[in-house]
Order: structure tokens, then sequence, then C-alpha cells
């Protein structure tokens, strides 16, 4: 042993330690600088300029904002996007969490029912839109068979009444989206420990109180990823509106994501794309920002 | 006595080990006929109806020839079963000047999806591993940032992108398509593989350490081996996500490379005359059905999955 | 053909392979319907007679769906060798950004100012003295077109022009027909309005409102005059359940409704059902009451390319779309008018025929595509669609959200 | 000759002090316990010896090299965990021979390492299962091979033997010790269970709250602990406490409720100084009936709970107010109830300061 027990090393540059850690890390650390947080920034600063159809770095101070604020369709837009987003949320966690509930009873034939909530998930919003789309049409749809089977008057077309178009939205989205919820909740209820029933059983707990008081406290993460999915999805809701009625009847459903593609290369407006964009990114900020700092900025673990 | 033979036969098809986590562990039932059962099951046929219909509706729409559907309702089944729609939409369907239907679009999506999730998955894996167990300095700040970055909408993105693929050359190619998919996937992936790995005992990770393994020797030889219910999880997810998205498909690519979900909406949008409904839900299926088949085949390895890390926190 | 032959020989010596044969030249447009497909193949087919291979690159949906898609390819780098936009200012900015190729030599060569008429279309394409792009037809706007068969069941004569059309309304419907047939999409809303201004309060007014975007007109009483019969054709229009344009037109081909307003590119679907102009349908330009016509149309913008091969093939392909005989056989399937006066139209229908005589007589307007942005226009169309399905939209609330869109507008 | 040396190693969590400033030298072939409860540091304190934890100050030495700032593979340590952490896609034989195969160790070494490894825990027949068809003492058996195959010359435990069953745990207790008796390792053992410390352990370092209370033979802690915590931790069932006022000068003495207890034979440190104090003497070291007779001090109690444990009784009693425990033979005839003669040796109590806790 040439070094005496006496000599310290120094501390080695931070830079340094763990250093395949950082370098495996810089696909993320780009993505998450370089576009997410970049492209932010990026979209930010354009949303203060003139840019029609190129960006360009011609200032015009809050205009974009005013003309945003003023416009009938953007007003409808945060409308639907509020009313279609709270309904969303709480029908996918309600309709998730029953159905998950009930494939738990120890039923049979579970794989197939499992299967059948879950397929639609599989399609896409536009495949999904054409053929709510499809069903929902007055003229052969569900109208069409419930009048043609003698009830006249009966009258069902979401699609085509622009006061309810965003529920005809909703129950495509809800078809297409509930599987999954449903799934990432049977999970969650398949890590219930056991033992919880039993103690339940034993204290003449009945069952729904059971469910409502001890389980679905129990199951915090899987709400809160089900949260992140559900929310996210939200305000991306973009396809399924375009693939089952472009916005219509009159605009009646038009939502801020078709607002942002709409006025971006459509109308060759950039400038008015980002500042809607800028809003959208602003109450995602508001909302999202303090919960995933809580969530995953602190030092956990150890 | 008829309780207990009841609940024998219930159980018959559920192994209760190697099962556990996709068993069932809710409240046990008591008798076949109870009416607890009939409202259990009754509402979840209903509810499996409401699911159903929509494919219903596409299948048979996809088997009936044009005079019908302007007669019938689309409930009813075809008088006369013809698949000529299926032809039709997976070969001959016009958009412009190609009459090839779906066909071409079908290894588009193969070539596009492949290398997609192999990549996405590749990187997210790692990032969830170095967040889950070495987390050096400023990590998890760039994992907020990623997962905020879930919340913004793909439209809000398609600009800064368009220039970032133009400055590094790689617009109009495999490879930034590759790269596009991989930015958006990568969010709910990595969340996904760090919870999973932050779930799994933090002693072994130290283990392998005192044994000498490094970054690379932990991921391959100890935490991948034991992170095949979640890459299954996140392999069906990629695959759906990619192979139905339309949005990348037709803005960072080239005709001759458009994926299935363009030519669909070349198909779907080209009407010529009036809107063949056949052809359309014909090409509609046909569209899907590679992530339908991925579902259909593994989708309890999904359920097991997640269940195995995906949903803990 | 001088440039041309030099390019040829620059590429040759270059590389020998690579000689003028069959060089690949993607071309993106959005004609998908019936008609228009069929008119595309009249391109492809003379483009491929000179000995290259024309790679379509339709995309269905319309110029919306399509729009975006040319304009991110073009300003990421990846560029498609020629694309469709209509004729006017949706590609003045990649232009001024040095996106697009000049053709200011092959225009001179071609003497494409002589024939070219009229002449506001070069001038479409012309930025600051040069040519960037080629019109290859023209479009107007100003159509109502009747099916012959749905009045005949409503027990009415046709009519022949739009109070006519408006007084025939209740007759069609207790026939069981839609009187107009309008699309729900927002460009059809916003045309059909666009088509009531010079029908209704006269050229004048038009351009005064979108040439001169003069607002107080906009809120003055003759377009009130037209917010009036845009609330009848709203009436008219209520029940009209489709969505694309070609839908409402094939309404009125199977005698479903009365009529519909709508370019003369409604004439090609019309031609693809095999219906005759005065036996089964009616045209009336202006709408019956002031015979004139826009001339809009669509033009092909050749960004900048680096591989010589194709950048000569952009050259040939500029030509052949511009040659007589192409301009002919391109317009008869697509039912527009071509842009060139000296070519032989005798084969031309009807409709085209009066389109050609209101033509040759001057009577003309420029498209709103030339005097709007794409950003008045979409947010035209974000008032019109709202207007045409919420009736309880007024038609003085409808004016004063339109007067401030044109006082905003450049 | 030192082993491992640790010189004022601190650790903090942002404000929260872990690890404050300890000094520890560790004799080649020492066996050193690190107890305490949970949450005291000691695990802490064995990750950052094994380098899976980055320290905030101080140094660590291992065989006189300055090991500080080095990675885990490189300090010359085997690891064992509480949760055994085997890799579970592996085979036993393929646990062992990871890391041999990481430092690329050739082939046929590995092979006799663990075949030697193996004979050495009498684990040969296992070698190609998979951890999950073993046992849980099969398990961590495999584990201790895990650490042992690697030639190393610091062994580091964390808490070994406590996800087993009671019986299971005496069993490889001994095997542990025997195993350090033959190899003469360094081994740095933690645990919150002060039986396995006084029986493997050369020298215990009892912690607490991230700092060393003492670091002595278990000898010296059972018997002179240096202070109140100490001496309740130490020792099953507890030792029993007294509060009252101690007496100095020349004939000292404790005083508590109207008793007094002679201290003059207590072995103090420092001349004993008058003030409030507690008094602590070990449930076994009390005597009752007869044999009280010849202790220093006696008293009589009533007996509150009989608690027979097999071997021995535990009697709970009140002595003036405060609760108090001794061991009797197991084949005791006490009763709740019953009045009973106590007796003990001041000498082998302990005193503590009230104020300052520590030992007088």
């Amino acid at each position: 042993m040439s070094s005496s027990s006496g000599t310290a090393t120094r501390r080695p540059s931070q830079m340094f330690r763990n250093l395949n850690a950082k370098i495996a890390s810089i696909p993320m650390i780009l993505t998450a600088l370089c576009v997410f947080l970049g492209g932010t920034v990026w979209t930010i600063v354009y949303s203060f300029t003139n840019s029609k159809l190129l960006p360009r770095l011609k200032f015009v101070g809050l205009d974009q904002y005013e003309r945003l604020w003023s416009a009938p369709r953007w007003l409808t837009s945060i409308e639907n996007l509020f009313v279609y987003g709270i309904l969303s949320l709480i029908f996918s966690l309600v309709i998730g969490f029953l159905l998950a509930a009930m494939l738990d009873q120890k039923i049979r034939f579970e794989g197939v029912f499992r299967t059948i909530f879950l397929y639609p998930f599989a399609l896409s919003f536009v495949v999904t839109g054409l053929t709510w789309q499809w069903i929902l049409n007055p003229d052969f749809g569900v109208q069409h068979l419930v009048r043609s089977a003698g009830w006249e008057s009966f009258t069902f077309n979401p699609l085509y009444d622009q006061q309810i178009v965003i529920y005809g939205i909703l129950i495509a989205a809800l078809w297409q989206g509930t599987g999954l919820i449903m799934c990432l909740m049977l999970a969650g209820l398949r890590g219930i420990d056991e033992d919880i029933w039993k103690a339940a059983r034993v204290d003449g707990i009945p069952m729904w109180k059971t469910y409502l008081f001890i389980v679905i406290p129990m199951m915090r993460p899987v709400f809160i990823t089900t949260l992140v999915i559900i929310a996210s999805g939200i305000v991306r809701l973009y396809d399924l509106v375009v693939a089952q009625t472009s916005g219509g009847p009159g605009g009646a459903s038009e939502v801020p994501a078709k607002y942002v593609y709409d006025y971006m290369f459509l109308a060759q407006n950039l400038g008015q794309g980002f500042a809607a964009s800028t809003m959208m990114l602003l109450s995602v900020a508001i909302i999202v920002v303090p919960w995933a700092y809580l969530e995953f900025g602190g030092r956990k673990r150890g | 006595m008829a309780d207990v033979q009841t609940l024998n036969t219930v159980a018959v098809g559920i192994d209760p080990v190697a099962d556990r986590l996709s068993g069932p562990q809710g409240a046990r039932p008591k008798r076949v006929l109870s009416r607890r059962n009939i409202f259990l099951y009754g509402t979840l046929i209903f509810v499996a109806a409401y699911y159903l219909v929509p494919l219903y509706v596409m299948i048979v729409t996809s088997l009936k020839g044009m005079p019908e559907i302007r007669l019938g309702n689309i409930f009813s089944p075809p008088v006369e079963i013809t698949f000529e729609p299926w032809v039709k939409a997976w070969a001959t369907a016009c958009t412009g000047l190609n009459c090839d239907g779906l066909s071409r679009g079908f290894w588009n999506s193969v070539r596009i999806t492949v290398p997609s999730v192999i990549f996405s998955i590749a990187v997210a894996s790692v990032n969830g591993y170095a967040l889950a167990n070495w987390r050096f300095k400023g990590a998890n700040t760039f994992f907020t940032i990623l997962i905020v970055g879930a919340f913004i909408p793909y439209q809000v993105m398609i600009y800064p992108i368009v220039i970032l693929l133009r400055e590094i050359g790689l617009y109009g190619t495999l490879w930034g398509l590759v790269i596009v998919h991989s930015i958006f996937g990568m969010p709910i992936l990595t969340l996904l593989f760090r919870n999973y790995f932050t779930s799994v005992p933090e002693e072994l990770f130290k283990a392998a350490r005192v044994d000498g393994a490094g970054f690379w020797a932990i991921y391959f030889k100890i935490m991948l081996p034991m992170a095949l219910p979640i890459f299954v999880v996140a392999i069906i997810l990629q695959i759906t996500g990619i192979w139905n998205d339309f949005l990348f498909g037709v803005i960072y690519t080239k005709p001759d490379t458009y994926p299935m979900t363009v030519q669909l909406n070349n198909i779907v949008n080209s009407v010529q005359g009036v809107k063949e409904y056949n052809v359309n839900m014909a090409a509609t299926i046909l569209t899907g059905l590679v992530p339908l088949l991925v579902y259909f085949v593994s989708g309890k390895l999904f359920v097991r999955g997640i269940a195995a890390g995906a949903v803990k926190g | 053909m001088k440039s041309f032959k030099l390019f040829l020989a620059s590429a040759s010596a270059l590389a020998f392979s690579s000689m003028a044969g069959a060089t690949d030249l993607e071309v993106t447009h959005w004609w998908t319907s019936g008609g228009e497909a069929a008119a595309v193949a009249e391109f492809a087919k003379a483009f491929e007679a000179t000995g290259n291979k024309w790679i379509d690159g339709a995309i269905a949906g319309g110029g919306s769906t399509a729009r975006p898609v040319m304009v991110s390819r073009i300003t990421g780098g990846s560029p498609m060798g020629a694309t469709q936009f209509n004729t006017g200012r949706q590609a003045e900015e990649l232009v001024e950004a040095g996106l697009m190729r000049d053709f200011t030599d092959l225009a001179e060569k071609e003497h494409w100012k002589d024939v070219i008429r009229p002449a506001s279309l070069l001038e479409g394409c012309t930025v600051d003295g040069k040519v960037y792009c080629v019109p290859v037809n023209i479009h107007s706007w100003q159509w109502l077109w009747l099916s012959n068969k749905a009045f005949e069941d409503a027990g009415v004569p046709v009519p022949t022009n739009w109070d006519e059309f408006v007084a025939a309304g209740p007759a069609l419907e207790k026939a069981g027909k839609i009187p107009l047939a309008i699309g729900g999409q927002s460009w059809q809303t916003t045309g059909t309005f666009n088509v009531l201004i010079p029908a209704i309060a006269g050229k004048d007014v038009f351009l005064k409102v979108y040439q001169d975007h003069d607002a107080e007109v906009a809120a003055g009483p003759e377009i009130a005059k037209v917010f009036k019969a845009a609330d009848d054709a709203r009436r008219m229009s209520a029940k009209s359940n489709v969505q694309d344009w070609n839908q409402a037109t094939n309404l009125v081909i199977t005698g479903q409704a009365g009529g519909q307003i709508m370019g003369d590119w409604a004439q090609g679907e019309f031609q693809v059902a095999g219906q005759v102009a005065g036996e089964d349908y009616t045209c009336l330009p202006g709408l019956g009451v002031n015979e004139l016509i826009s001339t809009g149309g669509d033009s092909f913008y050749f960004p900048k390319l680096d591989d010589p091969d194709k950048t000569a093939a952009q050259e040939v392909l500029a030509s052949t779309m511009l040659s007589p005989a192409t301009q002919v056989s391109f317009n008869l399937k697509k039912g527009s008018v071509p842009v060139r006066g000296d070519v032989d139209v005798s084969a031309a229908n009807d409709c085209m025929k009066k389109g050609l005589e209101i033509l040759a007589k001057g009577d003309i307007i420029p498209d709103t595509n030339q005097l709007n942005t794409e950003d008045t226009n979409n947010q035209l169309n974000d008032l019109f669609v709202e207007f045409f399905k919420t009736p309880a939209l007024t038609p003085e609330e409808a004016q004063k959200r339109y007067a401030a869109i044109i006082a905003s507008a450049d | 000759m030192t082993s491992v040396s640790i010189r004022d190693l601190s650790l903090k969590f942002g404000a929260l002090e872990v690890l404050k400033s300890l000094s520890i030298d560790i004799e080649d072939g020492e066996f050193l316990v690190l107890l305490g409860p949970s949450g005291c540091g000691k695990s802490t304190l064995l990750n950052c010896i094994a380098g899976l934890l980055d320290i905030s100050g101080g140094q660590i030495f291992i065989k006189g090299r300055n090991v500080t700032w080095e990675e885990p593979k490189d300090r010359g340590i085997g690891m064992v965990f509480q949760s055994y952490a085997l890799y579970p896609q592996m085979t036993v034989k393929g646990n062992l021979s990871f890391g041999l195969k990481t430092a690329r160790v050739p082939r046929d070494e590995i092979a006799r390492k663990v075949a030697r490894t193996a004979e050495v825990l009498q684990i040969e027949p296992l070698l190609d299962r998979k951890p999950s068809q073993l046992s849980g003492g099969q398990r961590q058996r495999v584990a201790i091979g895990r650490a042992l195959v690697r030639d190393v010359d610091v062994f580091l435990f964390d808490e070994p033997l406590s996800n087993l069953d009671a019986k299971l745990r005496a069993e490889l207790r001994v095997e542990i010790k025997r195993l350090h008796q033959k190899l003469r390792n360094t081994m740095i053992y933690v645990t919150h269970d002060q039986i396995e410390a006084l029986t493997l352990a050369d020298r215990i370092a009892v912690m607490r709250s991230g700092a060393i209370q003492q670091l002595d033979t278990p000898h010296e802690i059972y018997n002179r602990p240096v202070n109140l915590y100490v001496a309740g931790f130490m020792g099953s069932p507890g030792m029993n406490f007294i509060s009252g006022e101690i007496d100095g000068g020349d004939s000292p003495a404790f005083r508590f409720a109207g008793q007094s207890i002679d201290l003059s034979t207590y072995p103090a440190s420092a001349p004993i100084k008058s003030g409030p104090g507690i008094f602590g003497i070990r449930p076994e070291h009390i005597v009752s009936g007869d044999a009280a007779s010849v202790e220093p001090y006696q008293a009589t109690v009533e007996i509150d709970v009989v608690e027979p444990m097999g071997a021995d009784t535990l009697v709970w009693a009140m002595l003036d107010g405060s609760e108090f425990r001794f061991r009797v033979d197991g084949q005791t005839g006490m009763r709740v109830g019953d009045h009973v003669r106590i007796g003990f040796d001041p000498a082998r109590a302990s005193v503590f300061d009230t104020a300052t806790e520590l030992r007088l």
C-alpha cells in the first residue's frame, strides 16, 4: 500500500459521477430541453409576433391575444373543452372503475369481457369518429332504427344538434377510452391485499363501503396514472372531432387544439395559432406543473 | 354444500398460483343464479353490447353492397354478402391517380412502426432505469418537464419540430418520423418504466453494484430480464399508438411512404359521387386490424403487465 | 427550350446514367373527387408523354387538409416537385422566403403574358416582376345549379333567377326536397355568401368590401340586403345534412335537392354522372341576376430543388400544363375554363360556353382568394359556418361581426 | 493493522444530517456489529462504506487505501442484504458467478471458486435452481455465498437475518459465527437485534440518530453502558430504571421514595456528586427468596404479573411506586399477589445523571 492512510483524496467532480447514467439520459434531456421546453419558449415568443405563413420576428405586443379572446370560436372551443373535460373525467373514472369492480367479482368469461371492453382502444380516433358518425347519423343510424320500429317522433341526432353535439363526441370518446381505464383500475384492484377483503367481511362492512372508503383510497397511485392519461387525452382532443363533426354543426363542436391547428395551417396565421397554443400551454402549466413537481420533483425513496 | 360446489366450479380454470395477478381477488360469489349474479352478468352483457355495436356495424356494413346500404338500416345483417368492398379497399380504391387501395400503406406502416417501436422503447426504458436507480442531479427536473410535455397537444409542437427536423436534416426521412414518435412516446413510456423499475427492490441494484456491474451491465443483465411484463405493455401501447397515427404520418412523410392511416383518410375523404360506406368500413377495419390483433392476442399480458408495475407509484 | 437544353446538357455531363429519361416528379394536389381525378389524369398523361414520370401526391380532404402538409414540407426542406395552390395569396410568403422557383425566363419565351387571359391570373403569380407559378384553369364561384327533376317533382317550373328560386322553396319542401343543398364544410357557406354579394348588391359593393376592405360598406344597407338573402338561403338549407361539396352536388344530381350554389367545378360531377346541361340540370351564372363570374382557379408552384434532373423536369411540366392541347383536355374534364384564350373549346358544354361568353364580355371579378389573406377567409369561414347552422344568430348580429372582420383585414 | 477506517464521515440529505462526523477503526479480522433501532443510520453507514451512497464529508479507508470516491466494486467488499437481493432470473450458480464474470475472471477459475463456496455453505445441491425455488434460509445462504465467492477483505451484512423466522435465524447466526472463525475476514454487520449483536460481535457500535453512542466489546456494553440510552437498548427484558436522588460524599447512596441504596461499592468512574439521578439494575442481576438475604440491598415487593418463559420466568412487581422486573428460575411457584423478598448488589448496577443521562 503506497498511499498512506493519512492522505485524503479530493471529492471528484460532480460532472463525472454517474457518467454513464448521464450519457444514457441524453435523449431524454434533449427531448425535455430542446423539444418540450424549447418548443414552448419558441411558441410563446412567436405568439407576440404577427407571423403569417412563416415565423417572423415582427412583434405586435398583445394583439394576437386580444383577437383570440374576442373570437367567438375560441370562446366556444374553451367552453366545449371544459364541458367535455369534466364529463370525460367523471365518466371515464366511474365507468372504468365500475367495470373493473364487476370484472373483479370472480366472474366467468372474464377474459372475454375484458377483451370486449378493451378492443376499442386499439382503434384510432379517426376510425372511432367515422364509425360513430355513421351510427349517430339520423338518416340511417340509431334514430332511423328506432323510428322505423314505430316510434316516429324519436329524435336522437347529437351530431346535428348544436346544443348536444359535444355529448355525441363524448359517447365516442368514452367508447374508445374507458377500456384502458378499466384495465388500469383492474390492475389496481388486483394489487389490493386480499386480507383487506377478509377484514372487511369479518367486520361486516358492506361491499360498496369497502370499495369507497378502503379500496379506493388504497389505489391512489392507480388513480394518478389514470388521471395523467385521461387529462392529457382531454387537452389533446382533436382527431375525434375532426373525424366526427369537423367542428360542426356551425362550429358548435370546436375545440382549442383544432383552433390552434386551423389558424396555424389553414388561416396561415401562425401568430394567432401560437397565441392559442400559449393559452393552452399556460392552462396546462397551471394545473400540471405544481402537481408534477410534487409528485416527481422532490427527492423520494431512500 | 351447494355453496361449496358452486365455488369450486367457479374456481375451475383459474390457476390460483400462476394467475395470482390476473385472477379475481374481489368479494367472492355465492350462487350462480343469485339475484346478484343476474344483475352482474346482465349489466356486463348489456355494456358489452354497447362496446360491440360499432364493430358489428362496421363488419356488417362492409359486407353489404351499396344499394342495400341505401335502403336498409345499418344494423340489419347483409342480405347478400359481398367481399367486393374489402377487395376494393385493399387493392383498388383510388386517391387521385393512385388506385391501389391500402395495400401500399400497409407495408409503409410496418416500415414506420417497427423501428419506431423499438427505438422509442429502447430510449424510454433506459430513461426509466436511469431515473429510478441512478438519480443524478437534475434528473427529476428533466422528468418533470417530460411529464408536463405529455399534456402538450401535438398540434402545438408541429411547427417547432418541422424546424428541428429541418435543422438536423432528417425532415421527410424515415428516421425523422422515428424520432418524432420517440419524442411523443417518451413521457408516458418513461413514466411507465420509471414506475416499474422503482418497484424493483433497491437492494438488487445495490447487490449488482457491489458485484461490480456498471450502468449498462445492470441494465442488460439484471433489469432487462426482469422487466418483460412492462415491455409487453410498452410494445402494445406503442404499436397501437404509432400504427394509428395520422398527423405525423401525413406531415412528416411523402406520398410514396404514406402509412395506412393516411391512405385510409384519402380513401374515406375521396368522395367520388356518393360515399361508399361499405368500402370505407372495410378500409377502416383493415387499417385497425394490426392493433386489434395485438390486443386480442396479448390482452391478458397487457393487464398483467400493467398490474406488475405500471400503476405503482 | 434553351435553358431546358442547358439543364439537360449539364445533367448528362454530370452523370451519363441520368439521361433526360424518366425523371420522377412528385406533384401534390387535393383533387380527389371523380371529375377532379379524371382531370389530373390528363396532366399526368401529357407529362408522361414527355418521357418523365408523374408521382401523384393526392391528399384527400380538400385544401384545408392538404395545404398544411404542403407548406410543412416546403418549409421543412423536403419539397415536392410541384404543388397546387389556389390562385391568389396562399403561397405569397413562400415566394417571398425564396423557396419557390422563378419561371420568368420560361414565361417570356413562351409568351405567357400574351396567351393567358385575363391578365389578373398571371399577375397573381407575379411577385416583384417575376413569375413564380403556372395558372392552369379559371374557376368561377357564381353558379346556381338546379335539378330539373326536383322541380318537375314539385310541380313548379325551373327558376331562372335567385328570387324565383326562393319563391319555389316552399313547393320543393312540400315535395320532400331540400330546397338548397349546402355541405357542412365552412368554405362552402362562405362561398355561398360571397356569391350572393355581387348578385344582390352588385359588383361595386363586392369590390369595395373585399378589395378596399371598406368596413362602412360592409356594415351598410347593401350588405344588409345580402344578409337577408343569406337568411333565406339558411332557411332553405336547414335540412341539408351532408359534409362534402360533392355530396351536396350529388343531392342535386339525384333530385333530392332543388339546387346548390357552387363553383363551376360542380359541373365535373354532373358530367361524371352522365347528366346533360339543359336537360337534366340547369346552370345560372351570377345566380341569374347579375351575370358575372370570378376568375379564381388553381395554379401550380414549383419549389426550388437541388436535383438538376428534377429541376429540368419541373420546367417540362410547367410548359406541358400550359400547352394548348393539355389546357383543353384538362379543363374539359375539370369543368373549368382554360387560361389560354387561343384554344379551341368547341367541345365545351352549354354551361361552360355561358361562362366563356361572360368571360369574353369582361364581366369578371377577382376571386376572394386573390383579394383576401387566408387569415381573413378563415375568419369569414368561422362566421358563416356558424351563421348557416345557428338560426338564433340574427342577420344583424352576423353583419356586425362581418364588418369587424373586414375592418381588420389586410 | 486496521482493516476499515472511517474518519469524520458525515452525510446530509439537504438540511437533514443523517450521519454526524463518525470515526471508527476496525481491526483486521474483527467482527463489528452496528446496532441500533431503525432510523438510527446504521444501514446508511454500511451503504456509505460499500460506496452505494455518496458521502458529504470525511474519508473511508479500506486496507489502508483511501476508497472514499471509489466504485463499490473497487473497494474489496462483499455485501449481504436483508431481502437477499438474489437476481431472480439467474440460477444459484449464475448468482454466485455474476460478479466474477463482470470482473472477467477466467471461466475455470469461476467454476472452482463457485464450487468451493458452495461447499463451504453446503448449497451444492441448489446450484441449478432459481431463487424462487429456494426457502428463505437457502436464499440467504446463497446471498452470503455471493459475497464469499469474490474473495474480498471485508464483508458487509445489512440485517441479513431479519426476514427469517426465529429458528432459522438462530441457526444461521451460528453459521455466520462459524464462518467468521474459519475465514477470519473483517465483517461489519448491521442489526437491530441485540442478541445477534452480543453473540456475534467482537465489538459493538451502538448508534442513535446518526451518532455512535458507545463502541466497545459486548461485555463492556452489557455491563457498563455509557449512558441511559445504551443501557436501555441492551438486554432483554430491558434494565429496570428508578428515578431518585443521588447523595454524594464519602458514603454515597441513591434515595427514592424513602428507600436508600448504598453506593459505596459502586465502581464509579469519578467521585459521585449529589443531584437527581437514575438507578439502573438488570432483571437478571436481582435475586429473590432466600438468596436475597446475602445481597447488600434487600426489599420486599408485591408481585404484579408472572411471565413464564420456559427456562426462566419474568416477574413484574412494584417497588415503592416504581415498576420492577426480575428474572427467576423457570420452575418457581410465585403467584400474583405474593409478597417476595428480593435483593441485589449495587456494584453490578448502573447509575446515571438525570440531566446528562451519562453513567457515573
